[in-house]
């Protein structure tokens, strides 16, 4: 198989759900015509943000393979994900993208020991022998700052969360995945834990070049951590690229009111109490127009009546009439 | 002249319990002394599992076993009128709560009664206090909720056909609809989206500001302490490790649990390596001796493993308990 | 094994009612050792009060009521085991199947379960106990039984397969590589197996239940010596009015016996599955 | 109107699907049945009596009719599902030729009485002493209210009825035996007393069970809701007991229950043959058993889908009254 030049593609990817009550339908798109693309040859932390409800997770879902695209495309080194059979999953796709989840302990049964999961995954992936999964397993978990000695035999919830958690990324390590897809991995963590994980993915990336496709709804991690970030508002991304611009200087109407929303531990920055606050609106779903219109500071007409364009400014992606003429 | 209105002297609340033959104490609130002054906010900070929420409630006085107030009080000052709240009758609850001392759930979907609509929630908890009868209850709804520029439309509405951030605000509005002189809030933006959090912190602000009422918050965030508190103190493991303004706090912080604590926080200015503490909190039924940080801390001394750190006065409304501050303190003074 | 121990130590009504089924257990051992055969009549003077020799006492037909019970015991386990076998297992494997296929077999299977819910049982049971009636063997009742009662059991093991797939932990365990009957049998299972023992016993309730119901009707294997038939035998030969009381009170109580035994035991278990009580547990345990 | 839409039609649907199957199984299982249940039938009873000559050849022509082999089996069932719709089921053969629909006219109003006074009656008394159970859980009333009745619980009503009969009829015969009323059938107090007297102890049996089911529900129902965050907020707040109790755990723990009343409905009207055969209350339970004793298949099947129907029927209306107390379906 020719080598594919990016790990990871979206081309107009959509996921509609059905919502069913009773006879009736409605239909929404969760995620919807998402456009990006990873390299294969660099690997980086790829940010995906928004609110809850901004179709993050679901974005996630599918790029594990865990929920089938509705529309558009995507894939992996050159594979489309949805084509994969549950066979070629586990002998190929699963040994190259990897979940960490958001909830350490909801991640593995409160009935099983937590090293089982780690002997399974080294067992099934055949990536040591038999007699060295011991040693292997303790040098990953090396990786993480834990060792074999502190985590056999012992049950879930007699780790702490951010034990939890690393076991969880230790885990996925086992298969020397390429792509690790990390949703909201710190969010139920304590704010003095979370450092320490946001800065294992640093590591990895680094040392052990693995991508990260990195879910918050947490700017504040995720501008510390990531190369690039795509914010996502109901199921757009609204404005995709490198970090140090879409949250240095924000510039869909969006992303400044996330990022300025952000309460930050600093007395010299607290907020003024003037900023004007634009209550969400229930059905932005399916509104006509931009998703965002109803609490947007700089609405227009047009904003009303039809989806804005996807421009390029300021080296990035925008979806925003307001940058349409520079174009 | 600033008053105190709450007053918490070596306070020490426990969770005994006895399940399956095995008794436990867990000692959630070990120790700790602290004033509050009319007409501030006063912050509570530390990570899950310090001890806060129990803090809250026994300040609130509102607990039953297995938690137990083992020693101290809990003492309430109103005009002239003060009150040992852990030693509340159901006459004094009645009397005081909502008139006087006020509670803030956390930002949970579950706190209004799902079949009642709203005006009907807000007439249960008014008459109870006031008296009213239902008209006069949906008049000063209607009125207080004009007041803090809520849609008075959410009256007539059922708790389920709110959105999280309107049922925050909501009950936000519930609790201080008879104007308390002192309010409780715990974690009342935690898990609640970033733009919707910023809307119920500033309707906090409004109210206390409105008031002049006394605020007691609790959030691990301290984002949120430093848009809302005056004062923070910060709580480790059932203890209280540092108490300051909240510049002082942030900028100038002692203990070095604290300073771990602002450290590890990212912030939009620089991108540069940040550490997280080491280690995990402990268990609160078998504590770690001496201080209880001894052991995540890189700085502990051998005093550090046996000898439990008293609070120091650093400097005029900063305390701190920790040994290495014991000569700057002596310095200070000599 | 150290859980039921436990159980036995802490929970009042899983002690007591262990106890009684243990008592019954004994009964039903006992009817090995009978000096009597059970459909034997005439073997002992009749209408005899209970005594030291006939412990609870004869009936009419000169048969000793305490021998008749240890077999009327037996008999009516074996056809509510059978039926709870049977109920559990149709409900388990269509449980199983609508939960893990999902979709429309899923949606076509759980209408089917859900619209047996609502059907009553027993007039059913009626209509077919009467019309095969005399020809209805302990066997055929049990597997009768078992074939009325597993919707119950399906909807409540597809509703648990269903979140137990929604977990995380089922998808860490399909990024581990699992196969599906590996992730069934080590991942879910152990969440199951507590509900099906909770369940089993209210299988037993519904089948001990029915059975009685059917023979007071005079509509189950009226020559076998069962809790139903004891009753519906003195009810026959007219023990209230005869003054011969302890001829009812015995199937009376022992059916008494027999389900509060289970159902407190059931009370335990589930007192125990309680994710609140879990809780604490693991809690202590930590 | 969207609730008809994603509410009501539904559980029509759901309800007219039950009765199709309900029916059909009625119609399968003769059918099935390795007995030839016409000659069995026509055997028994010529065993227990002697038969007018006319009556054989009607029970002959009823029984091939309604389990028969005449014609295909598609035939008979359409031919079966015309007499279930126009509610002839053939004339019963003890006491012919009076149609069943009318005998089972005359005791059905006994076993409905007695049915929906005691389930009412259960469920409103298990409700309110679960409820409150829950809402005390330490006070010794509510420790041995429950201690008791779990241990009533499990045991089936007919035991119950048993255990009642042989203790207010036999030890302390305060009430009677068998029957239903005495005198004639009148607004008078002595008519409406002695349906009172007679009623009782079946009504008795009914409901002992029924308020311990409910109770234990109930008093579950209770204590999870008592830790509920509205209900802990509205007792921080010092809202009278009274009014937690009624305006804030009643009215949400009886939103599940009224679910409920329907499948218990199903429940109790099982127990309420039993009762009934027990006590010679004349309802249709005992029209069953002397129909069972007698062979006769005609009261038999009528009551088998009179059961279906009816139970099926109950629960859908208690269904479509849900939305009457719960905004949450009303207003979604």
């Amino acid at each position: 198989m020719q080598q594919a030049k990016n790990l990871l593609e979206a081309q107009d990817l959509t996921k509609i759900f059905e919502i069913r009550k009773g006879f009736s339908s409605k239909a929404f798109h969760a995620v919807d015509k998402a456009n990006f693309s990873l390299a294969s040859n660099t690997p980086e932390i790829f940010s995906i943000a928004g609110e809850s409800g901004s179709g993050k997770s679901t974005l996630a879902k599918m790029i594990l393979g865990m929920e089938s695209s509705s529309l558009g495309k995507l894939s992996y080194k050159g594979r489309l994900i949805d084509s994969l059979s549950n066979r070629e999953k586990r002998a190929w796709f699963f040994s190259e993208v990897q979940p960490v989840f958001q909830d350490p302990f909801a991640a593995f049964s409160p009935l099983k020991r937590i090293d089982h999961y780690l002997y399974e995954t080294a067992a099934n992936y055949k990536v040591v022998k038999r007699s060295e999964a011991d040693d292997y397993i303790n040098a990953v978990l090396n990786e993480v700052g834990l060792s074999l000695a502190e985590v056999k035999g012992r049950y879930p919830n007699e780790l702490s969360g951010g034990q939890a958690q690393r076991v969880a990324i230790a885990r996925a390590l086992l298969t020397k995945p390429s792509l690790i897809v990390a949703d909201e991995p710190v969010s139920m963590l304590d704010a003095s834990l979370r450092m320490s994980i946001v800065n294992m993915f640093r590591k990895l990336k680094e040392e052990n070049g693995v991508t990260i496709i990195y879910i918050t709804h947490d700017l504040a991690t995720a501008y510390y951590s990531a190369d690039r970030i795509a914010i996502m508002l109901r199921g757009w991304i609204v404005e995709m690229g490198p970090v140090e611009k879409v949250l240095g200087e924000p510039l869909h109407p969006y992303t400044q009111n996330l990022k300025d929303s952000i309460p930050q531990a600093d007395p010299d920055k607290s907020w003024d109490k003037s900023a004007n606050l634009a209550e969400m609106e229930a059905d932005e779903y399916t509104r006509k127009g931009c998703r965002f219109a109803g609490r947007c500071p700089a609405v227009m007409d047009k904003c009303r009546q039809q989806e804005p364009p996807n421009v390029q400014h300021l080296g990035r992606a925008v979806k925003c009439f307001l940058y349409e003429t520079t174009n | 002249m600033v008053d105190t209105i709450v007053k918490a002297e070596a306070l020490k609340a426990y969770y005994i319990t006895k399940a399956y033959g095995v008794e436990r104490t867990v000692k959630a609130v070990d120790d700790i002394s602290i004033e509050i002054k009319t007409g501030e906010v006063y912050g509570l900070a530390g990570e899950s599992g310090c001890g806060k929420s129990t803090l809250l409630k026994v300040l609130l006085g509102d607990f039953q076993p297995p938690l137990t107030v083992v020693e101290g009080s809990v003492s309430y000052q109103f005009e002239g009128m003060s009150k040992d709240a852990t030693k509340l009758s159901e006459q004094d609850k009645r009397d005081i709560r909502w008139n006087k001392v006020s509670y803030i759930p956390q930002g949970s979907m579950h706190v209004l009664n799902p079949v009642r609509r709203i005006q009907d929630t807000f007439h249960d908890f008014i008459t109870t206090h006031k008296g009213t009868t239902k008209p006069q209850s949906f008049e000063m709804t209607q009125a207080y909720l004009r007041d803090l520029g809520l849609p008075e439309k959410v009256m007539r509405s059922y708790p389920h056909q709110l959105s999280g951030g309107m049922k925050q605000r909501v009950t936000i509005a519930l609790a201080t609809i008879l104007y308390p002189k002192l309010i409780f809030a715990d974690e009342p933006t935690t898990a609640l989206d970033v733009v919707v959090q910023r809307g119920v912190i500033q309707l906090l602000k409004d109210i206390q500001k409105k008031e002049n009422s006394t605020v007691v918050l609790i959030t691990h965030d301290l984002g949120v302490h430093a848009n809302l508190a005056d004062r923070i103190g910060i709580l480790y493991a059932g203890k209280l490790v540092e108490e300051a303004s909240t510049r002082t706090i942030l900028k100038t912080p002692k203990h070095p649990y604290t300073q771990f604590l602002i450290n590890s926080l990212p912030s939009f200015d620089e991108r540069s390596a940040k550490e997280g503490i080491p280690g995990r909190p402990p268990a609160l039924d078998h504590p770690p001796s001496g201080c209880r940080f001894h052991p995540r801390c890189p700085l502990a001394i051998e005093k550090c493993s046996t000898v439990e750190p008293p609070m120091l006065e650093l400097a005029p409304g900063h305390r701190a308990a920790c040994h290495l501050l014991t000569d700057e303190v002596n310095h200070a003074a000599g | 094994m150290k859980t039921i121990f436990g159980l036995f130590r802490y929970s009042p009504s899983f002690r007591i009612g262990a106890i009684i089924l243990m008592f019954v257990v004994t009964l039903l051992i006992m009817s090995f050792f009978s000096p009597y055969k059970p459909d034997k009549r005439r073997v002992v003077p009749r209408n005899e009060p209970p005594s030291a020799e006939f412990v609870l006492g004869t009936n009419s037909q000169g048969q000793d009521v305490f021998w008749m019970l240890t077999f009327a015991i037996r008999n009516s386990l074996l056809v509510a085991g059978l039926a709870v076998g049977i109920g559990r297992g149709i409900g388990v494997f269509l449980g199983l199947i609508s939960g893990y296929l999902g979709g429309t077999w899923d949606r076509i299977l759980s209408g089917i379960v859900d619209s047996f819910i609502v059907i009553p049982r027993l007039p059913l049971l009626i209509l077919i106990a009467a019309i095969v009636r005399g020809q209805m063997t302990l066997i055929g009742l049990g597997v009768l039984l078992g074939f009325l009662d597993w919707s119950f059991p399906s909807k409540r093991y597809r509703a648990q397969i269903l979140s137990l797939k929604e977990r995380e932990f089922t998808q860490t365990a399909i990024f581990s590589g699992m196969h599906t009957f590996k992730i069934v049998v080590q991942e879910h299972l152990p969440f199951i197996i507590p509900f099906l023992l909770a369940d089993v016993v209210s299988g037993f309730l519904f089948a001990i239940g029915m059975e009685v119901t059917l023979a007071v009707f005079g509509l189950a294997d009226m020559n076998s010596q069962t809790i139903g038939t004891m009753i519906y035998w003195g009810n026959y030969y007219q023990a209230l009015l005869t003054n011969k009381i302890w001829v009812l009170a015995a199937p009376v109580g022992a059916s008494i016996v027999v389900v509060v035994g289970f159902y407190l035991v059931s009370v335990g278990l589930t007192t125990y599955l309680d994710p609140r009580t879990r809780l604490t547990r693991l809690q202590v345990k930590g | 109107m969207k609730l008809l839409r994603t509410f009501v039609l539904p559980r029509i649907i759901q309800y007219l699907v039950v009765i199709f199957i309900g029916i059909t199984l009625t119609f399968l299982i003769p059918r099935l049945s390795p007995i030839n249940p016409v000659d069995n039938a026509v055997g028994r009873l010529s065993a227990f009596q002697t038969m007018a000559p006319e009556a054989t050849v009607a029970l002959r022509e009823s029984l091939m009719d309604l389990y028969g082999l005449d014609g295909s089996l598609l035939e008979q069932y359409f031919s079966f599902w015309k007499r279930v719709l126009t509610f002839d089921l053939g004339p019963s053969f003890t006491v012919f030729p009076t149609p069943v629909s009318k005998l089972i006219g005359s005791s059905i109003g006994w076993t409905i009485g007695l049915l929906s006074l005691s389930i009412i009656l259960a469920w409103v008394l298990g409700l309110i002493l679960g409820t409150l159970a829950g809402f005390f859980p330490n006070s010794w009333w509510a420790r041995t209210l429950e201690n008791s009745l779990i241990v009533i619980y499990p045991i089936p009503y007919y035991i119950v009825a048993f255990v009642l009969l042989m203790a207010f009829t036999y030890y302390l015969p305060i009430f009677p035996l068998v029957g239903g009323s005495k005198g004639a059938p009148g607004f008078t107090w002595s008519y409406i007393s002695s349906l009172l007297y007679y009623g009782f102890l079946p009504a008795l049996s009914l409901i002992l069970g029924g308020v311990a089911f409910r109770f234990i529900i109930s008093k579950a129902l209770t204590s999870t809701e008592r830790s509920s965050d509205y209900v802990r907020f509205a007792e921080m707040a010092a809202l009278p007991k009274h009014k937690i109790l009624f305006s804030y755990l009643i009215r949400n723990t009886l939103l599940p229950q009224v679910t409920d009343l329907g499948l218990s409905l199903g429940l109790i009207f099982e127990g309420a043959l039993i009762t009934e055969a027990v006590y010679g209350y004349p309802g249709l339970g005992t029209l069953l058993l002397g129909a069972i004793n007698s062979a006769d298949y005609n009261i038999i099947m009528g009551i088998t889908l009179l059961s279906i129907i009816g139970i099926a029927t109950a629960s859908l209306l208690v269904d479509l009254s849900y939305p009457l107390i719960d905004p949450r379906v009303r207003y979604s």
